[in-house]
């Protein structure tokens, strides 16, 4: 019995360990960062980052100054930074999808060009948009 | 002489948890002991889950029954005691309906998450000084945690059940929960600043000279209303059911519920409501602490008789009939109402509270002993 | 705790586009038919903002029976029995209301007990009816209760129209020329201690609800009801007394023994929930005094003055009487050929469907929680809106 | 014994059901279940912490993350109820250019992972993680205590407070082409009438 236990507590994980568990995750948030188009999905590949980076902060207080406190610390500043990325990321992407109709990065092009095409839950005529081109452009003349 | 230190003297209460029992018998090498204990703990939680579940919902019916000028469930059994059991029985072998186009793998996971966060408390409540499965250090934080899961199951449960209705009463409940949420927060730690622990089981032992809701000058008692009003709503009870109101929601979020997972969420109610008394009373009526008048004396002694674990149950028992008798006197809040009365009223009342509470501790203007570990 | 006080102006513009409340997308919703808030079979179909009522469109006519049409296939004396089934918690001054027009129509007279037994019987029913909408009110607002607290003493009400009639719900006591049985011996005893017992509950129902704090809070300043707005939608009874309007048919036009009795009209003076609530509140504290000063002195006479098997003929010609109900003015059109022992046609203009296009009008701007408060404060029977 | 062997195989089972949740987070179709796959791997982070001897972490992780901000975006998900926002199908190509860059990435930081020389440290010492020691350096304004990040960070989450109903607000500023006030047609005319309705679908035909 003690054999098994011990050949099975050979596996520990030491810091080499864990830090490739934060890296794996982090190329997940990568990937998913990556292959989102919708900005909902983005921020949470990104919460997904953060929070492998948080982690890592905590292993390296853990494996190599146990004595402190100051990994906790900054994953503590992590977190709430992270707490508040999603607030205001949120916020904006109502508002965006309230306006625009969509969350969809590819589609936020607004800043190029006068709106040229509109797609959203209902399609937009020709009327709405001359009018909100009308809008736009008495915004710029003023 | 103080609670404490007569058990101190008789060296008969000391704080052992099931947890330092089981490593103490794997340090041991005793595994068939700490299999014992793990199995144990688990069945205690399983049956303490089904047993309160039970008596919750049977003494519901009775009192307000009884506040109602009637007699309740009267038919099976003695006294309808078996009722509940029938009422299980039915909702088990009931059709479990799912609605066409929800989200069928949310709609069945969202009455297990909301029972998993009660039950998950149920682990670290101190029921008496050696009925406790786990001291966690960070008790009142891991509880505060914990109910965020609830949270998620009631909004899940809306959102999966395709029904316009049910998505209002998530995201009311949703708000709701995420807001007195803060104030509740608030009240709890005026506790943790004049006990200076956060582990549940020293908070009950820092009471040990009085309970905190009359020893800490006023200010626990704030708390405590604020503690009570704030974990009403939290859980969802009249008059702040508004979640689930069913004159307008027609049962809110689990209108689209049936059978075994509609009673999930019905006894995740009420283990909810024993999870927020335990912790009012563990954290401002003395735990498990006997009721006592000045130091010793025969009355002390008398009440010292009676085993902690029947306290904590009797002082749960008597802040649930509070949250009862709420339910069977008032109508129900409107929801901008609700919201006003947290954020306009509560949470400013909570923080000065909070304040008063750090200036107490911190010019030590208090006239009884603090224990600070 | 303070409420933000609408003035009507305010409450009857609508909100400026872009005021500062955060924005979502409008969506409808179904209110009923199957919904605990319809009281029956009515379909509210809201059109909401987030949590705010933008729009209320009522879509009756789920229990329609064609009653209207039924009456032209029976002699005015069978139509009593229908009208217990208009709304059945005014059964009594339903039937009264026919038989009123049809005494009109026929010049029938009827003598002083018959008027009084009515009258008190009427009254009765209005409190035994405005005691259901109390209870209910607690019931829709969450204090269930209030809802059995009223149940409990309607049926002392309700065991004493057994004893007398024989039927708790559809009466059918009234009729043409008189009422169908006579009053049983200690009926004056019993309703005297009915009074006894239903003075002090009334202040039990205070403390128990209406001094409520989160009560008073749902109520007042919710749904006010422009008095002109009222009287343009035809609502009557506490309605539209609660907006403020002093209509009531017991003192305006008065009719069985109202005009020999003292009793006060109970009228708000915003026209909000809380007005309509106090006013039936109030009309079942004046119903007792009305009751209290007619029981004691009930004259003696024959209870019918016409037999039972006799034929009404109504000449030829349209008539018109109204009686209030507990709801408000029940009125009655009755047009006869003079040939027919049927009405040619019979038309009820019920007071339960104006009510409920007040819906409509005090609705839009307030919460969905607040059309709960508005309809139970509305008190509608939908069999009545329907037919 | 029995110490180490239940920490080892705890380990890897965390570890892999939390790659799992994690790859369920950015492959999930639906965006409201790649939500609660977050939440799953942000709990199951929290049982790292408590690993890690940082139970105080864990207590706050979940009381942050899994309270306040998968909730959050949940109630986004659901506030922002339509086909697009709950479907987000990433082309083939995106997936191909997205793996090879996160695999490169893995590469890299495991191969520097695995060939640096870290500090000699000893894991007998219990690190003084708990509520209080954090509290203390939180509020410490000496050498190494973190008294002015808190301050900044405290005025960061005000800030987004703040920003956040700012945004979310309906009042449009004069002349503000982006923020409407609710009445255009697309914010707001989303209702279609039953007739033009796809009844297998319930919303709009498209």
């Amino acid at each position: 019995m003690n054999q098994l236990l011990a050949s099975i507590a050979a596996y520990a994980p030491g810091l080499r360990e864990w830090l490739l568990l934060t890296s794996v995750i982090f190329s997940i948030g990568l990937y998913g960062l990556l292959t989102r188009r919708n900005a909902v999905g983005i921020l949470l590949a990104v919460e997904l980052m953060l929070n492998s980076a948080a982690l890592n902060f905590v292993i390296f207080n853990r494996f190599c100054m146990p004595a402190r406190i100051d990994g906790s610390v900054m994953a503590i500043f992590v977190i709430a930074v992270a707490a508040a990325e999603v607030v205001v990321g949120m916020a904006i992407f109502v508002a965006l999808y309230r306006y625009r109709g969509t969350v969809d990065v590819n589609r936020m092009d607004t800043m190029k060009d006068p709106v040229t095409s509109f797609e959203g839950p209902v399609a937009f005529n020709k009327e709405v948009l001359d009018n909100i081109n009308k809008q736009y452009k008495s915004h710029h003349d003023h | 002489m103080t609670y404490l230190t007569l058990a101190a003297t008789q060296g008969a209460f000391k704080t052992v948890t099931v947890s330092e029992r089981t490593a103490q018998a794997f340090a041991d090498g005793s595994w068939i002991l700490a299999l014992v204990y793990i199995l144990a703990a688990v069945g205690a939680l399983g049956a303490l889950v089904t047993v309160v579940g039970l008596v919750l919902i049977y003494a519901e019916r009775k009192i307000a029954a009884h506040f109602q000028c009637r007699l309740g469930p009267m038919r099976v059994g003695w006294h309808g005691i078996l009722q509940t059991v029938a009422d299980a029985i039915k909702l088990l072998l009931k059709e479990d309906v799912i609605p066409e186009r929800a989200d069928k793998a949310m709609h069945l996971l969202a009455p297990f998450l909301s029972m998993m966060a009660t039950v998950m408390i149920l682990g670290v409540l101190p029921y008496s000084p050696i009925l406790q499965i786990v001291d966690l250090n960070i008790g009142v934080l891991y509880v505060t945690a914990i109910s965020g899961f609830g949270v998620m199951g009631i909004l899940l449960g809306g959102w999966s059940s395709n029904n316009k209705w049910s998505m209002v009463g998530a995201m009311r409940a949703g708000a709701q929960i995420i807001s007195y949420e803060i104030s509740a927060t608030l009240a709890l730690l005026v506790v943790v600043l004049f006990s200076g622990s956060m582990s549940l089981a020293e908070i009950v032992q820092s009471q040990d000279a009085g309970w905190w809701v009359w020893r800490a000058h006023g200010v626990g008692l704030v708390a405590f209303i604020i503690f009570v009003i704030a974990v009403t709503a939290e859980i969802n009870r009249t008059p702040f059911d508004i979640p689930e109101g069913e004159s307008e929601l027609a049962a809110g979020f689990h209108t689209e519920y049936s059978g075994l997972r509609f009673s999930f969420f019905f006894l995740a109610e009420f283990i909810n409501m024993f999870v927020v008394s335990a912790m009012a009373i563990t954290l401002f009526l003395g735990g498990w602490m006997p009721f006592h008048i000045g130091t010793g004396g025969a009355f002390n002694g008398a009440m010292d008789l009676i085993p902690p674990v029947l306290w904590f149950f009797g002082k749960t028992s008597a802040v649930v009939f509070l949250i009862m008798w709420f339910r069977w006197t008032f109508p129900r809040l409107r929801v901008d109402q609700l919201m006003y009365l947290e954020w306009k009223v509560l949470l400013p009342i909570g923080f000065v509270n909070l304040f008063a509470a750090a200036v107490v501790v911190l010019y030590n203007l208090y006239p009884f002993p603090i224990i600070v570990p | 705790m303070t409420v933000r006080i609408r003035t009507l102006d305010e409450l009857l513009t609508p909100p400026a586009a872009g005021s500062s409340e955060l924005s979502t997308q409008e969506y409808f919703v179904n209110m009923g038919p199957q919904h605990p808030i319809a009281h029956g079979s009515l379909r509210l179909v809201i059109r909401l903002d987030g949590e705010t009522v933008k729009e209320v469109i009522p879509v009756p006519g789920f229990v329609h029976r064609g009653i209207e049409k039924m009456c032209e296939k029976i002699t005015p004396r069978q139509v009593i029995h229908l009208t217990d089934r208009l709304d059945y918690f005014s059964a009594i001054m339903n039937n009264w209301g026919v038989a009123k027009l049809v005494e009109k129509a026929a010049g029938i007279e009827t003598n002083g007990r018959i008027e009084t037994i009515r009258t008190i019987m009427a009254e009765l029913q209005r409190i035994q009816s405005h005691m259901l909408w109390w209870g209910v009110l607690g019931m829709d607002l969450g204090a269930f209760t209030a809802f059995l607290y009223a149940f409990r003493d309607r049926e002392i009400i309700s065991e004493l129209f057994e004893e007398t009639i024989g039927a708790r719900l559809t009466m059918n006591y009234v009729r043409p020329g008189g009422v169908m049985f006579d009053i049983f011996p200690d009926f004056p005893a019993k309703v005297r201690k009915l009074l006894g017992y239903l003075g002090p509950i009334m202040d039990e129902y205070d403390t128990l609800l209406s001094g409520n704090v989160i009560l008073q809070e749902r109520l007042r300043n919710i749904g006010v009801l422009d008095p002109k707005r009222a009287v343009a939608l035809g609502c009557t009874g506490p309605v539209l007394r609660g907006s403020g309007v002093p209509m009531d048919l017991r003192k305006t036009a008065p009719y069985g023994r109202y005009g020999d009795v003292e009793f006060n009209v109970a009228i708000g003076t915003m026209g909000d929930c809380w007005d309509r609530y106090y006013v039936r509140m109030e009309e079942i504290r004046q119903s007792l005094r009305i009751i209290e000063q007619l029981v004691d002195g009930i004259p003696e006479g024959p209870v019918n003055v016409i037999k039972a098997s006799a034929r009404i003929t109504i000449p030829e010609g349209t008539y018109y009487d109204q009686i209030e109900t507990a709801r408000g003015i029940l009125g009655i059109m009755l047009v006869s050929d003079g040939k027919s022992p049927n009405p040619y046609r019979i038309h009820f203009r019920s007071p339960n469907f104006n009510n409920m296009w007040a819906v409509t009008a005090i609705a839009p701007g307030w919460r969905i929680a607040d059309i709960i408060s508005i309809q139970s404060s509305l008190d509608l029977v939908i069999p009545e809106i329907d037919r | 014994m029995i110490g180490p062997a239940i920490y080892t195989v705890m380990f890897w089972v965390v570890a892999a059901s939390t790659v799992l949740f994690a790859l369920a987070v950015v492959n999930t179709r639906k965006l409201l279940r790649a939500a609660i796959a977050l939440m799953a791997a942000l709990s199951t982070t929290a049982g790292f912490y408590v690993m890690l001897d940082a139970q105080f972490l864990a207590g706050v992780q979940v009381l942050v993350y899994v309270g306040g901000i998968v909730v959050l975006i949940v109630f986004a998900i659901m506030l922002t109820r339509s086909g697009e926002l709950l479907e987000d199908h990433p082309t083939p190509e995106r997936r191909v250019v997205g793996a090879a860059i996160s695999i490169m990435f893995l590469i890299l930081s495991a191969a520097a992972v695995w060939v640096s020389p870290f500090a000699e440290y000893s894991t007998g010492k219990t690190p003084p993680n708990d509520a209080l020691s954090i509290g203390k350096a939180l509020l410490d304004p000496g050498p190494g205590g973190y008294v002015a990040p808190f301050e900044v960070i405290s005025l960061l989450l005000l800030a987004a407070m703040i920003g956040g109903i700012v945004i979310a607000r309906k009042t449009p500023p004069p002349n503000q082409p982006f923020t409407s006030g609710g009445d255009l047609p697309g914010e707001t005319d989303v209702y279609t009438p039953l007739s033009q309705r796809d009844p297998k679908r319930g919303g709009p035909v498209s």
